[in-house]
């Protein structure tokens, strides 16, 4: 099944002249050939390979005989733009690739953000704005939805339609929240010294809810949402 | 060794010039190790039965000649004449008896101990030349694959970061508030020159609520009017210029002005 | 004559279970490592692989059998420096030395005072002049120090302290050597005795040794060598 190695390669390391003298020692060319892809910083043109290969050597030929020889090996002889080239089979790229988990914390402003999704959800981007009084950076949005903590829920049922934000469940699993009704409330807050000093008498903590159902004044997602940008940008025009 | 032999041009020397080729010769030599391992393979022997006698001659006569065109040499070839050529008469008297100095066979050996040891090395130096460069007789891989690094982020946050970071946020947002309040507080001064003008239409006792009544049109306003105008009534009543009562806990405060300071009291 | 490519490769490719079920697929493992030594800008040591092999492989009879697979190829497997990496083949030089970028050629006195180094290190500047016979410029040494081929080892105890001399791995990799001992012609050197140190002078030299570790008579650097101009001056000063 497996094309043998020395297919078509004369026994050129043996004492013999090879048998048709008009043809370069196809082999040697070979062996050129793979030692010149190898070497090479970029892959390599017919044209650049013929030129370095002995004089009358079948380069076409040649590289189809290495394509075969190297096709169930590590490592293959693949065309790329038109020249050649060695690259680790496709199938083994998992062995070049190392995975690096990164430790990362993140930004006040994400917390913030996070925070105030956790406890106001369905929350929109200018809601979280209204409330950190600070304009909310794409890269912000994007870094939370990338811890998988929030999700885009639905809707809102208001001019320009915005997106309401809201955790998931693997917002509670990281938090170590059984469910979100379990986030601390205003007297817990104070409790804890997180509120110290006077409270306003207005000041309240709503009571979040992460319920898969949309609220009465949230319509669901249209599919146009799949694209994160346009969703930032029709955001941004609601603002 | 395809190098020009300069033992041959030396005993050339006696009947022609040839000057300029030596003069290449000398400057070819590294040191004066070298010029006598290149008149030692003149010989042709093994370094092991080399004469060291007739090689100390020919270094001799090599410099001496050198010296003759009036070759600049360095002082490292001169060090290495003398003392070859007391290695000679050394080597050519008859040997005293054993004295603390080294023999002159032992000199003569430790030379050519020498001189076999520059020869080794440099054969090894010859094959390490010789040897398979990387880069130049051979080569690594051209365009070696960077190993792709997935990093998967782990993002770190506790609930400790964010019920702070909510409460925070939150503090802000009712501490701007007070400040926007601030605008709306009834500064003491305020309150000192209201009640000094009420004062004036005053003869008899009031409830300190109805002067104030006019100032309370906002219910947010009722804490600090109150607060200010006790304040700066308790200033006048210390100064002589109101008396004030309350009949219980909680009752209404009432007021009146003092007409004759000495009346002043509660 | 030609070993077959596929040599005690299990023909894993079709759906035949491999023969002994409690070792990894060998012929699978020797195309991981096929891949891993062909995308790696540095060879890999036996543990390197090993990391990367499937749990239980034999690296050892991989990489055996990886080198008689490409002996005859255009690129071979060899071991540089204790370590395994892929290389043109030596006899193809002709066809890629025109690839060589200003290949800096180093001139005899740099070549022999390497040599030395290599030879007899751990050697000071003092035994190096004493081998030659003569004078070592700063440059030489310079040359062979931007060559990333020798190091400062640490100082040899005794008067003056002079800094010792060695080799890199570097310098292994570019001679393609797997180890110091590999040195050519090392063994004719032992057996005339000329690096046992039975020559007639002060200093007496074993094996060359290019191990981290520092010899009894070897003390380490100070910090002041980590400018070279200082130690240039302070050698200078010995002698």
């Amino acid at each position: 099944m497996l094309p043998d190695m020395h297919d078509d390669v004369p026994e050129t390391l043996e004492d013999e002249a090879p048998e048709v003298s008009h043809v370069p020692d196809h082999g040697e060319a070979m062996r050129i050939a793979e030692a010149l892809l190898f070497a090479s910083a970029a892959p390599l043109s017919v044209e650049e390979l013929g030129g370095r290969l002995p004089e009358g050597a079948d380069v076409e030929k040649i590289l189809q005989d290495l394509s075969e020889l190297y096709a169930l090996r590590g490592v293959n002889i693949v065309r790329v733009a038109g020249k050649w080239t060695f690259r680790t089979a496709s199938d083994l790229s998992f062995v070049l690739a190392r995975d690096v988990v990164e430790q990362r914390r993140l930004s006040r402003a994400a917390m913030e953000t996070l925070a105030i999704i956790a406890y106001h959800q369905p929350v929109t981007r200018a809601e979280i704005e209204e409330i950190r009084g600070v304009a909310t950076s794409k890269g912000t949005i994007d870094t939370l939805l990338e811890t998988s903590w929030i999700r885009l829920r639905g809707r809102r049922k208001a001019p320009g339609r915005p997106v309401t934000y809201g955790t998931t469940p693997a917002f509670l699993e990281h938090f170590g929240l059984d469910a979100i009704e379990d986030l601390p409330g205003l007297e817990e807050l104070k409790g804890a010294g997180f509120i110290e000093g006077r409270v306003p008498s207005d000041f309240s903590v709503p009571l979040p809810s992460d319920a898969d159902a949309l609220r009465e004044d949230e319509d669901p997602l249209d599919d146009d949402l799949l694209q994160p940008l346009d969703m930032h940008q029709t955001e941004a025009g609601e603002e | 060794m395809a190098k020009p032999l300069p033992f041959d041009e030396v005993e050339m020397n006696e009947r022609a010039e040839s000057e300029p080729a030596l003069l290449v010769d000398v400057d070819g030599f590294e040191g004066p190790l070298d010029l006598l391992l290149e008149l030692a393979r003149r010989q042709k022997v093994d370094l092991h039965r080399i004469s060291i006698l007739a090689l100390a001659e020919q270094y001799i006569a090599f410099i001496e000649a050198a010296r003759r065109m009036r070759l600049e040499l360095a002082a490292d070839y001169l060090v290495m004449a003398a003392w070859l050529a007391y290695l000679k008469s050394r080597l050519l008297l008859p040997e005293p008896p054993k004295g603390e100095e080294p023999s002159a066979e032992d000199l003569a050996s430790a030379l050519a101990l020498r001189l076999r040891r520059l020869e080794a090395i440099r054969e090894a130096a010859k094959k390490m030349g010789e040897r398979s460069w990387l880069g130049r007789d051979v080569f690594a891989r051209g365009a070696p694959e960077p190993v792709i690094i997935h990093r998967d982020s782990h993002y770190e946050a506790s609930l400790y970061d964010l019920l702070k970071a909510y409460a925070q946020q939150r503090q802000i947002q009712f501490n701007s508030r007070v400040s926007l309040h601030k605008r709306n507080v009834w500064s003491l001064v305020e309150a000192r020159e209201a009640l000094e003008r009420l004062v004036g239409h005053l003869s008899d006792w009031v409830t300190l609520d109805t002067y104030l009544v006019e100032f309370m049109v906002e219910p947010a306003m009722r804490p600090t009017v109150l607060a200010s105008a006790l304040s700066a009534t308790l200033e006048m009543v210390r100064e002589g210029k109101l008396t004030m009562r309350q009949d219980e806990a909680f009752a209404p405060v009432w007021v009146k002005p003092v007409a004759d300071p000495a009346e002043a009291g509660v």
